[in-house]
């Protein structure tokens, strides 16, 4: 497990993601966790400008990105105060001395050069000058300044990550000439200044020793490396596909939901509309009003823009359309962390509505699930007419794993049908609904015949008309109550692990997933027995999970949050299931609930 | 109504009249506008079902219950970005917009200038009566400074806004003014709106008999104090055509006795001028500076619409890179295969 | 128990109003409920344009308008159409039959007409021709038409009601001269139709008697009738002044809450400014701005204004400003049923931002006590620098009952300090806390020396600084939970209600306050035992209340909504506590309660 | 900082240097009008404790932080709202907004207007680097039509707001132009603002070197494109003072050579005309469609103010009514005793 941390500018996202497909090629399982700081760029040098990315591989499945780091990569003082707490003892730390001069370290806070004082003696230190040796490397280019060539450092120091775990180098070398194919010599600097990093670890006595990780075993198939924001914007585009709906994105710019935004704007041939809106209300209200036009209407923001989308989603529960609204939550409360990981967006999704206003809730676990997480969460807006949220996070959105690219075949057709035809002799009833689903005709503009009006007031059931009767209004909530319950039928149950017949069951949603699961073999590893289940629809709960949770004397629910999924459960089901929550802003370490677990199955 | 099975159709108000009762207070100046703009649909040229009403909440926005095409009665002051999101996604449709003067100006005020800016083909027609009628009688950004009403006993403190001048300075490319009761007038204007492609900026002057009875009765009642604009024609109003309009030194528009001025000096109205620094001071001519009040189109260009960049950026998408191969997609970038 | 109900331009509201007040001034205890339709004004004649008014009064203490009325006054055959199915077998019915002719009967969808085809026969059915007795009444007054004469006639029928009834009529006669000085034409032609409609009942054979119902006996003391959006009026002005605190009130209108603006509006000499805002999320933004200035900022509003206020709410709970947030709730969702009531919105305030963002929520019980529940709310909020919600509801709002006026003196203060020095040394630490509340200094801007920085980023435990820091975040998380939490040591403790040591209790919140106490007695009247308890305080709960709730076999939470007390209850309680549910737009009949019950109480 | 006891203060620009590290990018115009503020902040002659800087999110928004005054970092957009319920609740302040152009016309766009139409009295200034920075290089509503950033990698397609054209639609009392590394003509407009009573909207130019380097560089470099607005004088500019701008009849304002007109046919600008049509024809005078951009003071017209009215209104109640008392307005009404 490595993480290379330097400052904003020293291109750490960059080297990861470099590293990470190198290894990903090679064959190794792996995730990833890039960390950057906050949304402006701080003065270089400084704690706040630090910027990481920690990359996770081994030769068998991986759950996590990983608590501690066995190598750590500093590019200035900056970077190794921030970040030399987490390496583990033992580990490797591996500095570019050349950032470590007087101004640097008084910006690091640092009173004393950490490389002279002793207070790394428990690691295993490798000054490199990392600096000066490309810029010497990169002499003989011409139209290089020096100061370019210092800039090519990070693939100095790739160079040298890539010896010392024996990466395949092809990939890398072909990305640095495509991406670059503009500016030449930056191209051959940066593939210098790579072959210059390993031919230093080949050559170098300092590093004795190269490891060789073999490839994990993976079901066979063809795979990639993708993030949980790209999986988002593939399943959304898969969805219009598998639906036949054209896609219609309205959005704002926010962090961490941006990038999808952006993603799908590349994606116009796709025949998907993005919509840059002047605020997430209208955001919203477009993507609502394309679905009354019958697009696949889709809004995504994060926590601080979802809040101004209730009061649309609202509206959309009672014209009962479907609507995609996508949360990728972050810290809060308010702006809060806006670049950290949360997951306490759960209850606002579930209840922040006036009135009885239900919706449901699909969550993704890992990075590659948000795939099929958005294609589940279409599908049930489609059938049911119905907006639904979809909960990512930020620890998802930018984290990454190899996925086994699906068949486009193997995908389940997930089309619907516009009404043409009036319902009730010669008229047409919009709110007359599917004997089964409960979901009402959806009748587009442009079928002639169907003329009708839809809108927010209280609506007779079957007509549609404005109703202010009492026992209607009663019926109309039960029914959209009902709707929403009834997708319990049409979801799968929720699935235990529980190789030995435990006691006490582990119960997640989102992206602890990987987590609890590292634990959970771990605890198992010293002999205990627990059982896992992770929920991926949160509204409604998959039709078994009252009868899993009462199955065991102990429910613990790890969230990063306060306890909300906890308080649903134990609202629902009168279980007394107990929290694990840390608010950190970051995702839990395995160590940590291993602890946890290992306690409660103790107890 | 009757179609000939070819999607021609000859419609009739009688066609555009929904089966719902109406229910605006009796002698409310909503009457007279739908009534106007049920006779003026068949106008268009189009079967009802390509045709939607979006609207969002006030007396005025009760408007698409009437109407026996596609309609959605929203929430307060979003219909135009509801509208923006059927229109830009279904540029087949035509899309009209029905708002009030709290609706679009108080809390829609941002989707309202946004809209315009954009020139989204949306025609939206905002019922001014100066209050805000359906929470029964507060003021709205419309009304008088120091207006008494429910939530100002003691009288309103702020300035109201000017419905055209905000249009004008959010970059609208077409700009009207019309009267409820002026069923001419607010015939044109509709038309030409219609016309229009890109979004359409329509004024309506509608008397609340409730709330705010009379407030434009020197429009409303006094034709002589109606400013018709008429393109390319020099602006002359009052009852024999005494007045007229020139422009001042200063920039601003003003109303003169035509006698007074040499006739070549009055304005001659140019809707379709680019610049829309004229039709901005012909918004400022109003009842309180000059006694009288321009009708009609202020301003009508063309300019790139929203809606049609956005399809011809698809085709040009597609055209550049086939349509979209979701296999292709997933399989871009570096990937690997496990045997 | 009496209903008026005409056409929306017939006066109900006015008549019934009148009728109360009289009522009240006689010393009979007494509940009211105003029914008035939408929001426009419908067609005359129609039956959306149907406007009721209910009073209950007797001679005993009085908790709801009661289910049934006794007699019902009917203005026109859209008003019998609507209102006869609630009045009791046998009860009075007295018909204007003026309005009884075939256009009207037609707009009521009568096929034949109700006085003349035998379908009253269960009632004692009075035929009055209310109108052309009023226009002949007022044949000498000069300057009015025959078309104003007959607007009269409700003062005609409020006179016969005084008269059945025995009503002290010098309250009216100096309302009528006071309400149209301006039109004195209009006043004597008022008065001469109330006259005339007392004498027609002591003179016409009709009416055999008139009913005498004495005075209630009521703790001794000042009183007047007030309606809940009065009483949350004045409760704002007393806590101003007990905080001596300016107020300021950002709103914008909504049914039913706009009154709430319109009142203060009118109370300028307080030193209230009421700022009429273009949204509400300016409402709510500008009574934080007016909060970090030092005043007492209250932002009003119902549910679908609400859901617009949650960003600010958020920012409110981590800059922790003191901010009031009343929602008057209506029955949704999205734009529902604007003039009718409901209790759905307790869940939203609660959950209804991004992250964990705990707000403490207060809610009134009787259109009296919103006065308290308003001085309450502002207390916390203030003690604890928080916002608050407090809940109300369109039947409270609209609703009045007699109230016994307290005295001035003997309202608590709740004046807070702000703070004027460093608190650290020379340093003043925005964030540091009172060890006890948990709350931080409020500096507000003008103070020399402590000038500082708040936003809406996560910050250090006491520097306030933006932080990223994931321990640091943990902890703010927690406190900003454990002040919140901490308010229950400040609160009443539930009062439970059970005076034979029942075996099951029924737990209520907000206006089903007087309808599940009414429930209870009859309960109680027929031999079975029962406790009742209810919650003015939603977040925390009293900190007695999982001790009262475990203390019982058999809970029933009835609430206008589908069980969210219940939930909240559950979850934190593990008690099975069951729900009485009914969603209509309408407050609970005490005989449907009752039913409930009595049916959990035999079970 | 000296005080003398007296309320009296002689502050430097040190005085308005928080102890919060500044953290924009290097090279940032941020940077620079932080400086020129924080020089100005003594002109103003109150103590610090006095001055209050609210700003919604965004790069821009992080000035209050580096501020030695009180200061409130908001929410998006929302600025002008909050801080109008302070200036409004506390007129002894002198309260300052600070926002983008993403902030103030994208997500705040309605209150924004809303603030100028009431004239709160709250100086607004507006960093216009047409992107938005803080969420890394998305378009915003000043971008030109066509840009490509990250979230419109084809171009966008939507037609921009003139800033200063949008507030003076908005019946802006106060309206002005300046540039970040323009010490003098920023610090000038600052007083200006500053010495208005109302509202005062300012927009900044300021160059994000990371996202949208060099946006300005046609006025911010070349400052021969600088068109600087003195009242009362006849507007010239470039180098030598060759060119010049008059009024057409069509009633724009253009941009001629001073040499190919008559000196007396030159506008003469007027800051403090009630008219704000030559103010908007003004704001029309773009690089775009005359390579040169007016800066300095567009408008500055005296209007009731909405803190003074309200004010006002509080002092004539209690004139009229007394002071609140409390224990009377309970009994109002009809009311009874039980013995
Ligand atoms: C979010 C929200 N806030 C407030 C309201 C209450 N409301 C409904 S319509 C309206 C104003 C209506 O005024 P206007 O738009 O001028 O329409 P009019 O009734 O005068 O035609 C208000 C404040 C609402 N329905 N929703
Ligand atoms: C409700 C909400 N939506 C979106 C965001 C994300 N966001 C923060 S700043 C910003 C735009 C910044 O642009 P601008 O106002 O121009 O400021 P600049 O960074 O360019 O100075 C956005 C979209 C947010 N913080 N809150
Ligand atoms: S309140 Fe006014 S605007 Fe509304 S329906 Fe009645 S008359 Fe028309
Ligand atoms: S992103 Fe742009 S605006 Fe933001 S700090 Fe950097 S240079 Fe300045
Ligand atoms: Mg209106
Ligand atoms: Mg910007």
């Amino acid at each position: 497990m490595i993480r290379f941390a330097g400052d904003s500018g020293d291109g750490m996202q960059l080297t990861g993601d470099r590293f990470t497909s190198e290894t990903a090629v090679f064959g190794n399982d792996l995730a990833t966790l890039p960390d950057f700081p906050a949304e402006i760029r701080a003065p270089a040098g400084s704690l706040p400008g630090v910027s990481g990315f920690q990359v996770h591989f081994a030769d068998h499945d991986i759950l996590t990105p990983g608590d501690q780091p066995n190598v750590l990569v500093a590019m200035n003082p900056a970077a190794l105060k921030v970040n030399i707490g987490d390496l583990a003892k033992g580990g490797t730390l591996i500095v570019n001395t050349d950032a470590f001069n007087d101004r640097n370290l008084q910006k690091a806070g640092y009173g004393s050069n950490p490389l002279e004082d002793g207070s790394l003696a428990d690691f295993h230190v490798h000054e490199v000058a990392l600096s000066s040796m490309t810029i010497e490397a990169l002499k003989g280019i011409d139209l290089i300044t020096s100061r370019e060539a210092e800039r090519s450092k990070n693939f100095f120091a790739l160079g040298l990550m890539s010896w010392l775990y024996q990466r395949p180098v092809e990939g890398t070398l072909a990305f640095v000439e495509k991406k670059f194919a503009k500016r030449p010599e930056i191209a051959e600097a940066n593939a210098k200044a790579f072959k210059a990093g390993w031919n230093y670890g080949e050559t170098s006595e300092d590093f004795a020793v190269s490891y060789e990780i073999a490839p994990a075993k993976l079901e066979p198939g063809t795979y990639r490396q993708i993030s949980g924001n790209t999986a988002l914007t593939y399943g959304l585009i898969a969805a219009s596909k598998l639906s036949g709906l054209p896609l219609f994105l309205g959005a704002y710019p926010i962090t961490p939901a941006s990038e999808v935004l952006e993603q799908l704007a590349y994606l116009k041939h796709f025949g998907v509309r993005t919509f840059q809106a002047e605020d997430e209300i209208a955001a919203s209200g477009a993507a609502l009003g394309a679905a009354f036009g019958g697009a696949l209407g889709v809004t995504t923001s994060a926590g601080p823009g979802i809040v101004l989308k209730s009061e649309t989603v609202g509206l959309a529960v009672t014209l009962e359309l479907p609507l995609i609204v996508v949360d990728i939550q972050r810290a809060g409360p308010s702006t809060g962390m806006p670049t950290k990981p949360e997951q306490a967006d759960l209850l606002m999704v579930m209840f922040g509505r006036n009135s009885e206003s239900p919706v449901p809730v699909v969550a993704a676990s890992t990075p590659a699930g948000c795939f099929h997480a958005a294609i589940e969460a279409v599908r049930i807006a489609i059938k049911y007419r119905t907006p639904v949220f979809l909960l990512s996070d930020a620890y998802l959105a930018n984290g990454s794993e190899p996925w086994l690219i699906p068949e486009v075949g193997a995908l389940a057709d997930i089309s619907t049908e516009f009404a043409t035809e009036p319902n009730d002799g010669e008229t047409f009833l919009p709110y007359r609904r599917d004997a089964e689903t409960l979901a009402r005709p959806w009748a587009i503009p442009g079928t002639p015949g169907l003329e009708h009006r839809i809108g927010g007031l209280e609506k007779e059931d079957e007509t549609g008309n404005v109703s202010y009767d009492p026992e209607n209004h009663d019926l109309m909530v039960r029914l959209r109550a009902a709707k929403v319950a009834g997708i319990a039928a049409d979801i799968p149950e929720l699935e235990v692990d529980d190789p030995d017949g435990a006691e006490t069951l582990v119960l997640g949603w989102g992206s602890t997933y990987g987590a609890i699961g590292a634990a959970a073999r771990r605890v198992r590893a010293t002999g205990r027995n627990v059982a896992t289940a992770h929920l991926n629809h949160l509204n409604p709960f998959p039709r078994n999970t009252g009868e899993v949770v009462r199955a065991y004397d102990k429910v613990l629910i790890p969230e990063i949050n306060l306890g909300q999924l906890r308080m649903l459960v134990r609202a629902e089901f009168l279980v007394d299931a107990v929290g694990y929550n840390k608010v950190r802003g970051r995702p839990f370490r395995a160590a940590e609930l291993e602890d946890a677990i290992t306690a409660l199955v103790d107890s | 109504m009757s179609g000939n099975g070819n999607g021609l159709v000859q419609l009739t108000a009688k066609d555009f009249k929904s089966d719902q009762e109406v229910r605006w207070c009796p002698g409310c100046g909503d009457y007279a506008i739908l009534n106007v703009i049920q006779v003026f649909m068949p106008e268009l040229g189009l079967s009802r079902e390509r045709i939607v009403f979006v609207s969002g909440i006030g007396c005025a926005a009760r408007f698409p219950y009437y109407m026996q095409t596609y309609g959605m009665h929203s929430i307060h002051g979003r219909a135009p970005a509801i509208a923006t999101g059927l229109a830009v996604s279904r540029p087949d449709l035509s899309v009209w917009v029905v708002t009030g003067d709290g609706d679009a100006l108080s809390i829609g005020g941002n989707h309202l200038i946004h809209s315009l800016r954009r020139n989204v083909n949306l025609k939206i027609l905002l019922f001014n009566n100066k209050i805000y009628g359906l929470t029964k009688g507060q003021y709205s950004p419309t009304s008088e400074l120091g207006k008494v009403t429910k939530s100002t006993p003691l009288g309103s403190l702020d300035h109201p806004f000017n419905p055209l001048s905000i249009a004008i300075g959010a970059e609208a490319s077409f700009v009207a003014r019309a009267i409820d009761t002026d069923k001419k007038g607010l015939t044109e204007v509709l038309g030409a709106a219609a016309r229009h492609r890109g979004s359409a900026f329509v004024e309506i002057l509608q008397n609340c008999n409730i709330y705010n009875d009379g407030a434009f009765d020197f429009v409303r009642e006094e034709k002589g104090n109606r400013i018709y604009l008429q393109h390319a024609e020099p602006i002359r109003f009052g009852a024999e055509g005494e007045k007229g309009v020139v422009q001042e030194a200063d920039g601003s528009a003003r109303v003169v006795e035509a006698a007074a001025v040499d006739e070549t000096t009055l304005l001659v109205h140019d809707a379709g001028q680019r610049e829309p620094s004229l039709a901005f001071a012909l918004s400022r001519i109003t009842f309180e500076t000059d006694g009288a009040v321009p009708l009609g189109v202020f301003r009508s260009v063309e300019r790139p619409v929203y809606d049609d960049l956005m399809s011809e950026q698809l085709d040009a998408a597609r055209e550049t890179s086939g349509e979209g191969d979701l296999a292709a997609l997933l399989h871009s970038g570096d990937t690997w295969t496990v045997a």
